[in-house]
């Protein structure tokens, strides 16, 4: 009889829920590598929950938490080589800032600040996507332009679960597959497309399969084990270095909060339930600590000097965001072009204009 | 009876009625089901009417309106919901190529009676690409009639009559409008004809015209301008876009001789384009003044924390009134 | 060792190109069947030549042949009940008129007319699909209200190999195979789309296996072999009916001449030695002939006669197209809306009363 | 030197010379390589520079659209076809979402300097949807440029233009021209610069622009006139639409007090109604008419044996200047 999906693409693991080993990581993961793991994990989850306080507090906008999903960002962004190129969707902060992007860019976009697009000089790290798999192409073709020109370097484009019923999904890993472009698609699939499981969004129990339609790799990991993560991301990683072509990688994980700020997960699923089944066996911090801990590597105290770092971390960098010099209303009609057309200039000027009044409306009133 | 409500309860009650009354009428959509739509519009609708009435799809907007095509082919009205009008593009094929032409191509043999509702608009600190205002696409496509209310009373009756219309209909939602304001709504079914504007003000000094969230932007412009400098003026929703109430814009323009504009949209090449031409052809001699334009400028919708700055306000529209006035 | 794809979709076939039955086909093919087969194809083979003739003369305007491919066209479409819907692409006028559509309006169609488009009264035959894959997602949500409704009622989608690079594709498979939905994909794979051959479109060898990313059944079957396009389609519809889901049948076949009247295979491939192999060994007429030969069911004579036959049947219909009333320029406001909106009266006005004035000043330059 | 030459040869030596010079272009669309092009504009070209730089893609637009995005900013030059311009909306979101964005969004970190050639136009008997002219959706997405060449000496120099310019371009080739009229092109490289109209001929009475195909029925018109009636007219070939020459238009409206748009979209939302509200907002009280459109109806391009009719025809715009100037 043949194999079901689930039996072909088994989700691989390396830690295990408790922490132990299940496979050697001899070779690929030191201690030091998983101490790093363990600090960025860390500092991803604070982060995370202060933006989720500070949309409450009016302090930036409607935010997209990723907290549960630590695991598969931090893991991905760390098996990539610096001169790599990394596609993020609206919820893949970690994957930035672990692979460059600072924090404060991350807090002004979700302020409402264009200046939160721009990434690190040197680094190629592309503003966050916020309509569904359209960035998946643009990876297929960056990867595609990496390979004519000779380079080893490779891209990785994130995508959720709901993503892959894109026609773009479909269209970008023909291309990949056809010009055996350097490119890493990774998956996400957290089970929901905002409250869409993955059961109403696809017939398929994985989405590592769908590889077979475009005769590439499939591999479904355990997206809240970070070595398995970390690994198969540098494995896919390497192998497209070596101009063996994409792969296409599901890591499976959960969301523990709302689709965004602005959404109510008690609407689709019984939230608190999940929410705290997931939280106590399948937590990716959690997880690591377990067997830092389990190899004498960490304790409460480092634990506390760690909490107590990315803290003071975070608030630094919301500071920052605070004190960062409000936008001008002129400045929407920068970068449009590279040399402003007449109607652009037209209407900026128009635009300086009106502030200036208002100014000066406002200090006659003052005075 | 009427009760009051807002403009998503009211659009929320005309799916009500519609799925009720008629087999047919089926919506689809993403996270419209279970979760009630991002913004609610309709919420608990599918406890009503089941997973085959009030479908959750898959993420593909092609897929959605496409199949929907196949749907109406087979005799069923389709209410699709856009999540927002931004994210219609991956579908702009089918709405371009099909939903527009299906009637015409076989001569009457079939018809695509389907409503294609949408978010759309600048105003609520969306995110990027969630605040669109591209109507005028749908404008220059022929076979498509496009229709946007403005308040409660009219997005319900307007959107009855879009289910109910033969053709097409792209039925656009501005989302700053949707929890804005509450007004006496009939509990029962009206409909508010396709193609007719509405007069919210009379006057006699300009011509303002808006629909959507831009209605209450002109009416609070032209009401400060009246207390101001006691100008009057004509101020119209223009409810839908195509096909537009002429008689009304030219019947006011004539009275007035003044004209002025008001959309989210970017000026080049939105709807106040084509009404300036509509102008032109008509009542170019009545004009004491060139028609005013008070729009979103030719640069992407900026990111939040720049919105209002995009958006007409109170204060453009004034001038622009002024401007027209004293020109 | 795992199978690979080519294995694991091996091409089925029935008939050989020999002519001789590999399977049984009792229960499913009569000798009045596929005698009925045959007659179907030489008239769609006599049309589609005679077609392209007129073409060249000025008589229609561009037109698309299928020369090469009748046995998908026919089988599939022979294949079909009364009540099914039917979704052909601008190459598949053999399946529409094997349908039911009439010879006129496929000739109205190329001819430049609208009219072409309507199809036959109480069959659904939907107009040919220019843009590609468009009709995928129609054919899905068509066979998805059909079940909606409770009707046995099956759709039949057709499309190229190169339209499964579209996203229509893949977002038209997807749909129907979450909702279910009884449709038939039926991919005729010619090999080429205009002059880009498979191995450029994607990199896999075969387009069934793209079915795995469905979890729909896909099958590869030989096209030019009636008996197993017939057969197979059948199956397919019949399974659709009873509530078993979509298929995707990729029948591989080959078309003989350019992609349209104004295309150049030349350009592209070794068209002349091409053409010969394929049509001295796979001809899929020929193929049916050499059966029903074997089983003394055809003849010269008969041959002749059914020439005669077809030839009889198409120049009426040339004649029915060449003596249809002329169109009105007016006539271009018809249908666009059930009730005329004010600009289109207006517009329609115009044009009539511009033709008005041409008929009268070529009256007075007459006169 | 030059050489006579077709639209489809300049054309084609803008491409050429390009890809000899600048390493970084390279060209990706359906059929181009090994075909040559359904209309043969890459014929040869293949050949000369290689399957990596001369690309058959597969057949989906975005993809094309979507991979060329990241070529461009990868530091490539993407000169993309797109085979007809009714077959672009497959990659739409592309398009509106990111070609015309990426600039912007990352605040000139990045620049997506891609062109994107597609014949457009009817009046070659082409299949349904090979004859669409939909410019105006370009024009109102902000961030693109949009060019339109009426002649093989434009053409060359155009596209040269485009492909040298720091951002996207889409380039509508009109279909009807490729092969209609051969001219004097230089064989070297010269740029014609984007947002500059063409001034063919001057005249008093009337101000007439056009662009693409409909360049020549303008002219033909303007010269019918002038023999039969004595009017003069300029006539002139707006080339890029987006940003149009603002001056141009200024001058010759203000000059002769009247004026005429002729194209082949649809009227209802085309590019003539953002030209009219221009000189609506510029030269209001210079006009002694209304702006006349003469433009494709309101209706899908019909089947071919009605596109004479549907199309500006110089009768047409005969009648247009006619009517405009003893309005
Ligand atoms: C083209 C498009 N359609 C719809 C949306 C609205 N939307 C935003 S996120 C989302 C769900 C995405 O789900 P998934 O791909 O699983 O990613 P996740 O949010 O779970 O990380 C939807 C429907 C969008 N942004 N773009
Ligand atoms: C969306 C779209 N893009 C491009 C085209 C132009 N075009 C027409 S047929 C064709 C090739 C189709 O190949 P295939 O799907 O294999 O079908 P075949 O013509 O071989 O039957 C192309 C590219 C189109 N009609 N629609
Ligand atoms: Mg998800
Ligand atoms: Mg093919």
């Amino acid at each position: 009889m043949r194999k079901s999906m689930e039996e072909q693409f088994p989700v691989r693991q390396i830690l295990s829920p408790e922490g132990k080993l299940i496979e050697s990581v001899d070779g690929w993961i030191d201690d030091e590598l998983a101490l790093d793991m363990y600090e960025k994990m860390v500092i991803n989850r604070t982060f995370d929950r202060k933006s989720v306080t500070m949309q409450r507090q009016g302090r930036i906008g409607t935010y997209a938490p990723f907290e549960g999903q630590e695991a598969t960002q931090v893991g991905s962004a760390m098996a990539l080589d610096d001169q790599d190129w990394l596609f993020p969707t609206y919820r893949d902060h970690a994957a930035m800032m672990t692979f460059g992007q600072s924090i404060l860019r991350v807090l002004l976009y979700w302020k409402g600040r264009i200046e939160g697009c721009v990434p690190p000089e040197g680094k190629h790290i592309l503003p966050p996507y916020v309509p569904i798999a359209t960035q998946i192409p643009h990876a297929a073709g960056v990867a595609w332009s990496s390979k004519m020109k000779g380079e080893a370097v490779a891209s990785i484009v994130y995508f959720g679960d709901g993503a892959t019923s894109e026609g773009d999904f479909h269209e970008g890993l023909n291309f990949a597959s056809v010009y055996n472009a350097p490119v890493v698609f990774f998956c996400q699939n957290n089970g929901y497309a905002i409250s869409v499981p993955m059961s109403r969004q696809m017939k398929t129990k994985t989405i590592a399969q769908k590889a077979l339609a475009y005769d590439i790799e499939g591999i479904r990991i355990d997206g809240n084990d970070i070595f398995a993560v970390y690994l198969h991301t540098r494995q896919a990683v390497e192998k497209a270095k070596r101009g063996e072509g994409p792969t296409l990688i599901e890591a499976v994980t959960y969301r523990y909060g709302a689709h965004t700020t602005a959404d109510d997960p008690r609407k689709y699923r019984e939230q608190e339930k999940e929410e705290k089944i997931r939280r106590e066996k399948y937590d990716p911090v959690d997880r690591l600590r377990r067997y830092l801990e389990s190899k004498g590597l960490w304790d409460d105290e480092k634990e506390q000097a760690l909490v107590q770092k990315a803290e003071t971390i975070i608030n630094q960098a919301v500071k920052e965001m605070e004190s960062y010099p409000a936008p001008q209303p002129e400045d929407m009609f920068e970068h449009i072009f590279a040399e402003k057309t007449w109607n652009i200039k037209e209407q900026q000027q128009q635009v300086a204009e009106e502030s200036d009044r208002q100014r000066k409306s406002v200090q006659k009133e003052l005075a | 009876m009427t009760a009051k409500m807002t403009m998503v309860q009211a659009l929320q009650q005309a799916m009500e009625l519609k799925l009720k009354e008629d087999d047919r009428v089926i919506l689809m959509g993403e996270d419209i089901g279970l979760n009630g739509g991002v913004f609610r519009v309709t919420d608990g609708l599918q406890a009503k009417f089941g997973e085959d009435r009030v479908i959750d799809t898959p993420l593909a907007e092609s897929g959605i309106v496409g199949t929907a095509v196949g749907m109406a082919l087979n005799g069923m009205i389709p209410v699709v919901e856009i999540q927002f009008l931004g994210f219609i593009y991956p579908g702009f094929e089918q709405v371009v190529s099909h939903v527009s032409r299906l009637r015409a191509r076989t001569q009457g043999r079939y018809q695509v009676p389907m409503v294609i509702r949408t978010p759309y608009g600048a105003g609520i600190r969306g995110p990027e690409l969630h605040s669109e205002s591209v109507e005028s696409f749908f404008v220059h496509v022929p076979g498509l009639k496009v229709v946007v209310p403005s308040t409660p009373y009219d997005a319900k009756g307007l959107l009855i009559a879009a289910i109910e219309d033969p053709d097409p209909v792209i039925f656009l939602e501005p989302t700053s409008m949707y929890r804005a304001l509450k007004e006496e709504v009939p509990e029962d079914k009206y409909t508010v004809p396709l193609g007719k504007a509405r007069v919210i003000e009379e006057g006699e000094d300009i011509s303002i015209f808006a629909w959507g969230a831009m209605v209450q932007v002109a009416l609070q412009a032209a009401r400060k301008m009246k207390e101001q400098r006691g100008w009057t003026a004509d101020v119209i929703d223009l409810r839908t876009l195509y096909p537009f109430d002429r008689d009304t814009i030219k019947a006011s323009v004539e009275k007035t001789g003044r004209a002025l504009i008001v959309h989210e949209a970017h000026r080049t090449g939105g709807m106040g384009a084509e009404l300036i031409s509509f102008i032109n052809d008509e009542s170019l001699f009545y004009l004491k003044a060139p028609v005013a334009r008070v729009t979103g400028y030719d640069v992407p919708v900026p990111f939040f924390s720049l919105e209002d700055d995009y958006l007409p306000t109170v204060e453009r529209v004034s001038r622009g009134i002024e401007q027209t006035i004293t020109y």
